[in-house]
């Protein structure tokens, strides 16, 4: 048994562990920006996966992985700019909204994916990687955390950069007044509606690229539905995380962990139903609701249109 | 924490059907009529863009999902789940209660159904196994919603995210359950044991369509009277749109809100009896319709109004049965549907949008 | 059950018939029949793993003489449709089912292919290590991975196997094939035998990304299809399955009036279950698989497929616990 | 057709403004200048909020247009107010409950820029001596008391309100003192320059404090009091001119002008409580548990007899809200008891108390008291879900519901389009109309009153205080929760004050009370 825990296949764990939890992280980190300024974005999900297969097409067309996370942003932003227009300016129900967007872009999607790539199924060369010197020499660690693509350090720095935006910016102060008491900001000079567009454009932008990450990186190639639920994840990401980005990286980083542990299981021979295994993570956070229930304080105004001078 | 679904209520608009009810009925069809013209015109520039002619496959959808005998009854025999599910969902949402955890309610309860069905048939009548069926499966999915309404009674908790963690986490215990507790051991696949045709529930007039249809357009029609016509149902909508007016008029706020999780995702598990005791006979490890998810937009577009939103699943229905037809004969895959609903959601909300600019102008 | 006349056969698959793999290979064989017997062939692809039935009774109520439900997730609703319509289906995973004139079975298992593609591996591997990756764990899928670890051990009874299923509906999951894969590669392996559908591009893309432990390629094997269209360099061999001759006989029995006496089965010995040869292979190390292929033949070799997921990871795990260097 | 009297601040001119339903202004012109205190006066929904609602960017007119200094402008948003040096306290509390006073006064100032406290500190301590307040820049607004809240609004309503100064019903939650401290600020800065315009109901407010005074009425200016005319004039004949102005050609009574100038108190009605009986109500030792930022009940003893008004003073937040509640049925008691015409009553519900005649009109009409979305109708029996004739075995008859609707908007005068109208559409007075006639139907036996008439203009402020009163009248026990002292003083039979949840004393309401109670609200005397 202890033969196969070498300290190269600890390293591929720990390595699938992150490159499983950045996608997360991305939408997660996402959605707290949303959610922050009162739009509970059930959208995500189709952002990721629109952003994943525009990213994909950018990368495999131009052979640029950087060309590639950019236009799966632009990809998950551009689904966001259905939902700002429609939940935010014309004040529809955030969450049909969201699951009609989802639906349309798994739809959208696999008919796309059908006429165009069904047949050739094309794959990506492997994603450059940005070994941190010094640093990436740690057994074990260093090649697991410090062999990456130049998108995932910044990822993890634009966490801390958004957690300390949060704090010291007035976009911070905004975003917190839009989802707490929007009618404060409007008097307060500040549109309401510009700071939800905005949230929810920039969270289409991080799901899109975590889609892109999850298709151009994770896999290297686009196959249909493969987003497979990691958007719902990030929403329990960001409702677990209490508006804290660094929760968020800590939260991806369990969940990564706990997909790359269902194959240290297996590869070590442990018996147990992929299912069971599969099912740890809503439990937990079943788990940590009831428990810790009555601290998990969502924005007053969550899920509520704003209409300026509306009675 | 129900601010979202009282917000669903008030910004679809003033419910026009209140006054001038002819001409305001007439209005409100041409608002759901607009809506799917214009989703159409532009489902078909899609269909042109991947080459396939659009007026060809809108003929073939209808004639293959309405007006052939065939697809007629595929098409209702496909809306008994669904309507069961919209049942469950109307009383949430009327109520204020974001029940997104449909899918997971659904499957355990269809796995339940599928692991009692057969093992009672053979030693009880007919009737009373399928009634215990139902009775279980209506349980099971009440008792799914127990957490999310305990979430939502003692801390606030906002039961959207809730009941889709719960959703999800059903899904995966259902395989469970499948492949450790349920499983018959004569398939090599992970199924349940299966009920055979002859004993599910009995077909109407020599046609494949189960009777499970009559059970889902009660549910529906009762749902719609209990909810709009009954104090009960009122009690619900006053706990949904007002928590602290309805403690304040002295409602059991905690009573009620459980019960409608109850009622609602048990009609949800009924849908999942109905599926298996109609049509499907078993549960199979892996399956998973996701019909929850693809039902709450259609409830939406039909205002949660009962009658409408038989309307609506037929819609789908029709959408869906023709559209796999299609699929077959004109190579446009089925993900199409899913794309037609999404654009009809976004032009209706144009549509509603426009509308009400248009009012808010000709009345001042 | 009398003899019929045969006009027309249709092939439901869940997914497109363009996968390199077991929809493709389904529907190929279904126009290739339909050919060699100039009938009218009916392809029902991309049908999903929903209920079945409407397409089912539209297809007989066309006049479809065969209807080939090409899925396990269809081995309910095709049997049922039968019965109500009279039309004769196929289906697979189920050999208990056979309905003289009605139902016919074929459960296949390209267990001796799988056995061949192991010897392959084990004559192969720099590392000593072989991976098994799946996307489930399908009767057809285990018999053929557990057939592959006997073959390798055949060959070396002290080989390394490293066993990973994806999870429980990652058939699609691609990012999580190439995850798992890419352990598998780190501890050790240096050929994948992976099955899944979506999943197997993500396993496909670990190998073409991926060095081995000792630095070198790592190469892949696949099933039931042929990848050569796709492959960048890596693609070792794969487990093909032909369903030609599967269905001809079961055109052949229609006509015959014996449909749904039979159990249909690839095998090697008339290559409806071969290895594919691709020029990673020496031409040495080909000879001495084919060897082992005339044994099979000759029945020297004997094989008993393994269906059981528990049984298939016993395998792994004897294979793997106290021998490991 | 713009011309503005030179130097004034801002001015509106034939300004027109309709909602669904209403002319909420009709072609309105008023100057505001600068170093000048400018009352707005008129009944509720005579237009006020809604022409403030236009100077700070929250409504656009439909017609007409807006100067500053003379300038026509076009005021899209609040932030285009704010650039104007238009500063508004809105009626309702605007601040987010979530960020410290601090912050919640940054917002909206830098853009696209790192927050930095210092100069934001500094400026807070300069309008922190001019208003003559002491707050925490760091304590969460949320956990400020309703008068401290309103400081920081006025605070950042100044910030940039270098112009015009607006206050939408500032004083309405206020104490005495804290009007006084108010119009002490606004003297301050109209001596400053700053153009004030300050909306109250209060007649007495704006004699005190006013230079000039407006009166809206139905959307239209009735008629304008300029500083000569009410130098020129004496309190009465200002009285009877605004009323004039305010009703049109109606006689209003003197009672009203004692309600408007906010000098009730000596109208006191006649008490009739006969305490040789048994009383209806007795609660003893009874305490509540805190919710968080609340004032628990602490030991509260009292009793009430049948006819009697008990009214219940207090700064807001010492508990009052609590003992509401808890009479209702709402919150339960955590110890003690509450005995009702001999019976234990302690813990049972809403419902049940309802049944023996308990009826709270709570004082958040639209929070707790409706639901703003469902009709007049619905709002009308919301109390009452189920009980025969309008439901008969479950099953609601919506024809008799709308009857009933309908009967009682004719006799409580409500004013409302329709039986159907979502009842959050109305005026305040009107949804108090509402919950009057929703709660004093019937069995009643016991009514509890909190802030009856909060934010209600002179006449249904009076409709409110003559439909308690008729409650005593007709052997009602009252208990009446306010921070109007001359209301109490018109109303009650005793006064009992509220003191950090507890009931400090209890006054019998003659005499000296009014001096008693003053001693006792701020906890210097414990009687
Ligand atoms: N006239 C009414 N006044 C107040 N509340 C009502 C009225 N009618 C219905 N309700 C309540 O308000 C909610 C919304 O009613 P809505 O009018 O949408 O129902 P509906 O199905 O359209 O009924 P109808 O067809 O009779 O108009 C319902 O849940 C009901 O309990
Ligand atoms: N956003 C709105 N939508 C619909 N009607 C409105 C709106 N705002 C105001 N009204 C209506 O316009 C009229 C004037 O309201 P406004 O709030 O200006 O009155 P007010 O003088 O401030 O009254 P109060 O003393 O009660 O504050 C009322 O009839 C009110 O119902
Ligand atoms: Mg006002
Ligand atoms: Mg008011």
């Amino acid at each position: 048994m202890h033969s196969l825990f070498t300290e190269p296949f600890l390293t591929a764990l720990l390595f699938g562990a992150i490159t499983a939890g950045v996608p997360l992280l991305f939408v997660g980190l996402g959605e707290q920006i949303s959610e922050k300024a009162g739009v509970l974005n059930i959208g995500i999900e189709g952002m990721m996966l629109f952003g994943a297969y525009a990213g994909f097409v950018a990368a495999f067309y131009t052979g640029s992985f950087a060309l590639g996370f950019v236009v799966g942003g632009l990809g998950g932003m551009a689904v966001a700019g259905l939902m700002a227009l429609l939940c935010v300016r014309l004040g529809m129900n955030q969450i049909v909204i969201g699951i009609g967007l989802t639906l349309g872009a798994e739809g959208l999607t696999a008919l796309l994916h059908h006429f165009q790539f069904a047949r050739s199924y094309p794959r990506l060369e492997k994603a450059p990687v940005l070994e941190i010197p010094g640093i990436s020499e740690i057994p074990v660690l260093g090649p697991a955390l410090f062999h990456h693509n130049l998108i995932v350090y910044l990822i993890v720095a634009a966490t801390f950069a958004i957690g300390w935006l949060y704090k010291h910016s007035d976009i911070g102060l905004n975003l917190e007044a839009a989802g707490s008491k929007p009618g404060a900001l409007d008097a307060a000079g500040v549109s309401v509606v510009a700071t939800r567009v905005g949230a929810v454009l920039a969270t289409g932008f991080l799901a899109g690229m975590g889609g892109a990450y999850l298709a151009n990186v994770g896999a290297g190639l686009f196959v249909p539905f493969m987003t497979n639920g990691a958007g719902f994840i990030g929403i329990v990401l960001a409702m677990l995380a209490r508006g804290k980005p660094y929760w968020v990286l800590l939260g991806a980083l369990i969940f990564g962990i706990s997909l790359a542990m269902t194959t240290a299981l297996q590869v070590a021979g442990l018996n147990i139903p992929t299912d069971v295994v599969q099912m740890l993570p809503f439990a937990m956070v079943i788990l940590v609701l009831v428990i810790f229930g009555r601290h998990s304080v969502l924005p007053a105004a969550l899920g509520l249109p704003y209409v300026r001078g509306e009675r | 924490m129900s601010a979202a679904p009282e917000a669903a209520r008030s910004q679809g608009l003033p419910p026009t059907l209140m006054a001038g009810r002819g001409r305001a009925v007439a209005a409100a069809i041409a608002r759901f009529l607009l809506p799917i013209l214009l989703a159409l015109v532009v489902g078909a520039v899609i269909l042109l863009l991947l080459g396939t002619d659009p007026l060809a496959y809108y003929t073939y959808v209808i004639r293959r999902g309405l007006f052939s005998w065939l697809g007629i009854q595929a098409t209702v025999t496909r809306m008994a789940p669904l309507l069961m599910i919209a049942a469950g969902l109307i009383v949430a949402f009327r109520a204020g209660i974001w029940n997104l955890g449909a899918d997971g309610q659904f499957l355990l309860a269809a796995v339940i159904t599928a692991a009692l069905g057969p093992a009672l048939i053979g030693s009880l009548p007919d009737w009373l196994t399928i009634v215990i069926c139902f009775v279980v499966a209506g349980l099971v999915g009440a008792v799914w919603s127990l957490v999310p309404a305990f979430l939502k009674v003692r801390y606030g908790i906002n039961e959207i995210i809730s009941t889709l963690m719960m959703s999800f986490l059903g899904i995966s215990f259902a395989n469970v359950l499948i492949k450790l507790v349920f499983f018959d051991p004569g398939t090599t696949v992970p199924q349940t044991h299966t009920l055979p045709v002859e004993d599910r529930l009995p077909r109407l007039f020599g046609s494949t369509i189960h009777s499970g249809i009559l059970i889902a357009l009660a549910a529906v029609l009762i749902v719609h009277f209990v909810m709009t016509r009954t104090s009960f149902g009122l009690k619900l909508c006053v706990v949904g749109a007002n928590p602290r007016a309805a403690i304040h008029a002295g409602l059991n706020v905690g009573f009620l809100t459980y019960a409608t999780f109850a009622i609602s995702a048990g009609l949800v598990g009924l849908g999942g009896a109905v599926d298996i005791l109609g049509v499907w006979g078993s549960v199979r490890a892996d399956w998973n319709p996701s019909f929850g998810l693809l039902v709450v937009p259609l409830v939406f577009l039909a205002r949660f109004h009962g009658l409408a939103t038989i309307a609506f699943v037929m819609f789908f229905a029709v959408l869906q049965v023709g559209g796999e037809s299609a699929a077959v004969r004109l190579g446009v895959p089925t993900f199409y549907t899913l794309v037609l609903v999404a654009l009809l959601l976004i032009f209706l909300a144009l549509v509603e949008y426009l509308d009400y600019r248009r009012q808010v102008r000709t009345r001042s | 059950a009398g003899a019929t006349d045969v006009k027309s056969i249709a092939v439901l698959t869940p997914e497109q018939g363009t996968d390199y793999g077991w929809n493709q290979q389904a529907i190929d064989a279904g126009k290739a029949v339909a050919a060699k017997y100039g009938i009218e062939f009916v392809p029902a692809e991309g049908l999903g793993y929903g209920d079945v039935r409407p397409q089912l009774r539209e297809l007989a109520g066309d006049g479809v003489s065969l209807m080939i439900a090409h899925a396990s997730g269809y081995n309910q609703a095709a049997p049922e449709i039968a019965n109500e319509t009279k039309v004769p289906v196929a289906i697979v995973d189920r050999p208990d089912a056979n309905v003289p004139g009605l139902i016919a079975d074929y459960t296949l298992s390209g267990h001796e292919g799988a056995y061949l593609a192991g010897v392959l591996a084990a004559k192969m591997t720099r590392t000593g290590a072989l991976g098994i990756v799946t996307s489930g764990e399908p009767p057809s899928w285990n018999s053929q991975s557990a057939a592959f670890a006997q073959g390798a051990k055949a060959i070396k009874p002290n080989i390394k196997l490293i066993y990973a299923v994806i999870g429980p509906a990652a058939y699609s999951d691609a990012a999580g094939g190439r995850r798992v894969t890419e352990s598998v590669i780190a501890a050790g392996a240096d050929i994948i035998f992976g099955q899944g559908d979506g999943a197997s591009f993500g396993m496909m893309e670990a190998t073409e990304t991926t060095k081995a432990t000792d630095g070198g390629d790592v190469y892949f094997i696949d099933v039931i299809g042929d990848k050569t269209p796709i492959d960048k360099g890596h693609l070792l061999s794969s487990v093909v399955w032909n369903l030609v001759p599967v269905f001809s006989a079961m055109v052949e029995d229609l006509k015959a009036g014996t449909f749904g006496t039979k159990h249909y089965s690839i095998q090697v010995a008339d290559d409806s279950c071969q290895l594919l040869h691709t020029k990673h292979i020496p031409d040495d190390v080909w000879s001495q698989v084919m060897a082992v292929r005339n044994g099979i033949v000759k029945g020297d070799i004997k094989l008993t497929p393994v269906f059981n997921a528990a049984d298939v990871r016993k395998l792994m795990t004897s294979v793997e616990i106290g021998n490991a260097q | 057709m713009s011309e503005a009297t030179p130097g004034t601040a801002v001015s509106v001119r034939n300004v027109t403004k309709r909602f669904p339903g209403v002319v909420a202004n009709d072609d309105v012109s008023i100057d505001f200048l600068p170093g000048e205190i400018h009352v707005l006066l008129g009944e509720n929904g005579a237009g006020k909020s809604t022409l403030i609602g236009m100077l700070a960017g929250m409504q656009q007119p439909d017609s007409g247009e807006i100067l500053v200094k003379g300038r026509p402008v076009r005021i899209g948003s609040p932030r285009g107010s704010l650039d104007l040096g238009i500063g508004t306290v809105f009626q309702h509390v605007l601040l987010v409950p979530t960020l410290s006073v601090i912050e919640n006064l940054m917002l909206g100032g830098s853009r696209w820029r790192l927050l930095d406290r210092a100069p934001v500190l500094k400026r807070f301590q300069e309008l922190s001596d001019l208003l003559g307040v002491r707050l925490d820049p760091d304590a969460l607004v949320g956990r400020l008391a309703l008068g401290e809240q309103q400081q920081v609004e006025i605070m950042r309503a100044l910030w940039r309100g270098e112009n015009v100064l607006i206050l939408d019903e500032p004083t309405s939650m206020l104490t005495p003192q804290g009007v006084q401290d108010l119009g002490k600020v606004m003297k301050r800065l109209r001596d400053k320059g700053v153009a004030i315009i300050f909306i109250t109901h209060k007649l007495a407010e704006a004699y005190e404090f006013g230079d000039r005074i407006s009166v809206l009425r139905l959307g239209r200016v009735a008629g304008q009091l300029d500083k000569a005319r009410l130098k020129s004039m004496t309190e009465a004949q200002i009285t009877d001119e605004v009323l004039r102005l305010m009703f049109g050609g109606q006689k209003a009574d003197s009672r009203d002008a004692e309600t408007l100038l906010g000098r009730g108190g000596h109208l006191k009605r006649q008490a009739r409580a006969d305490r040789s009986k048994p009383p209806i109500l007795a609660v003893k030792g009874v305490s509540t548990l805190a919710d968080r930022g609340e004032c628990p009940l602490v030991e509260v003893s009292f009793e009430l007899w049948p006819g009697e008004v008990l009214g219940v003073a207090g700064v807001d937040g010492n508990g009052q809200k609590h003992l509401a509640e808890m009479l209702a049925g709402q919150r339960p008691a955590a110890s003690g008891s509450i005995q009702f015409e001999g019976r234990d009553v302690t813990h049972e519900g809403v419902a049940q108390r309802r049944r023996h005649g308990f009826r709270y009109i709570t004082d958040e009409r639209l929070g707790e008291g409706t639901v703003g979305a469902f009709s007049v109708a619905t709002n009308l029996v919301v109390k009452e879900i189920g009980v025969p004739p309008l439901w008969q075995r479950g099953v609601s008859r919506w024809d008799l519901i709308h009857g009933h609707a309908r009967e009682q908007i004719k006799r409580h005068d409500i004013r409302t389009p329709s039986e159907r109208t979502p009842i959050g559409r109305l005026s305040g007075g009107n949804i108090q109309k509402a919950l009057l006639a929703r709660e004093l139907n019937g069995s009643s036996r016991l009514a509890i009153f909190n802030k009856p008439t909060y934010g209600l203009d002179l006449h249904n402020i009076r409709l409110a205080r003559d439909r308690i009163a008729q409650c005593a009248e007709q052997g009602l026990a009252v208990i009446l929760i306010s921070n109007e002292l001359d209301e109490l003083l018109e109303l009650s039979d005793r006064i009992a004050v509220m003191f950090r949840g507890r009931l400090s004393g209890v006054v019998p309401n003659e005499g000296n009370a009014e001096r008693r109670i003053g001693l006792l609200m701020t906890g210097a005397e414990a009687a």
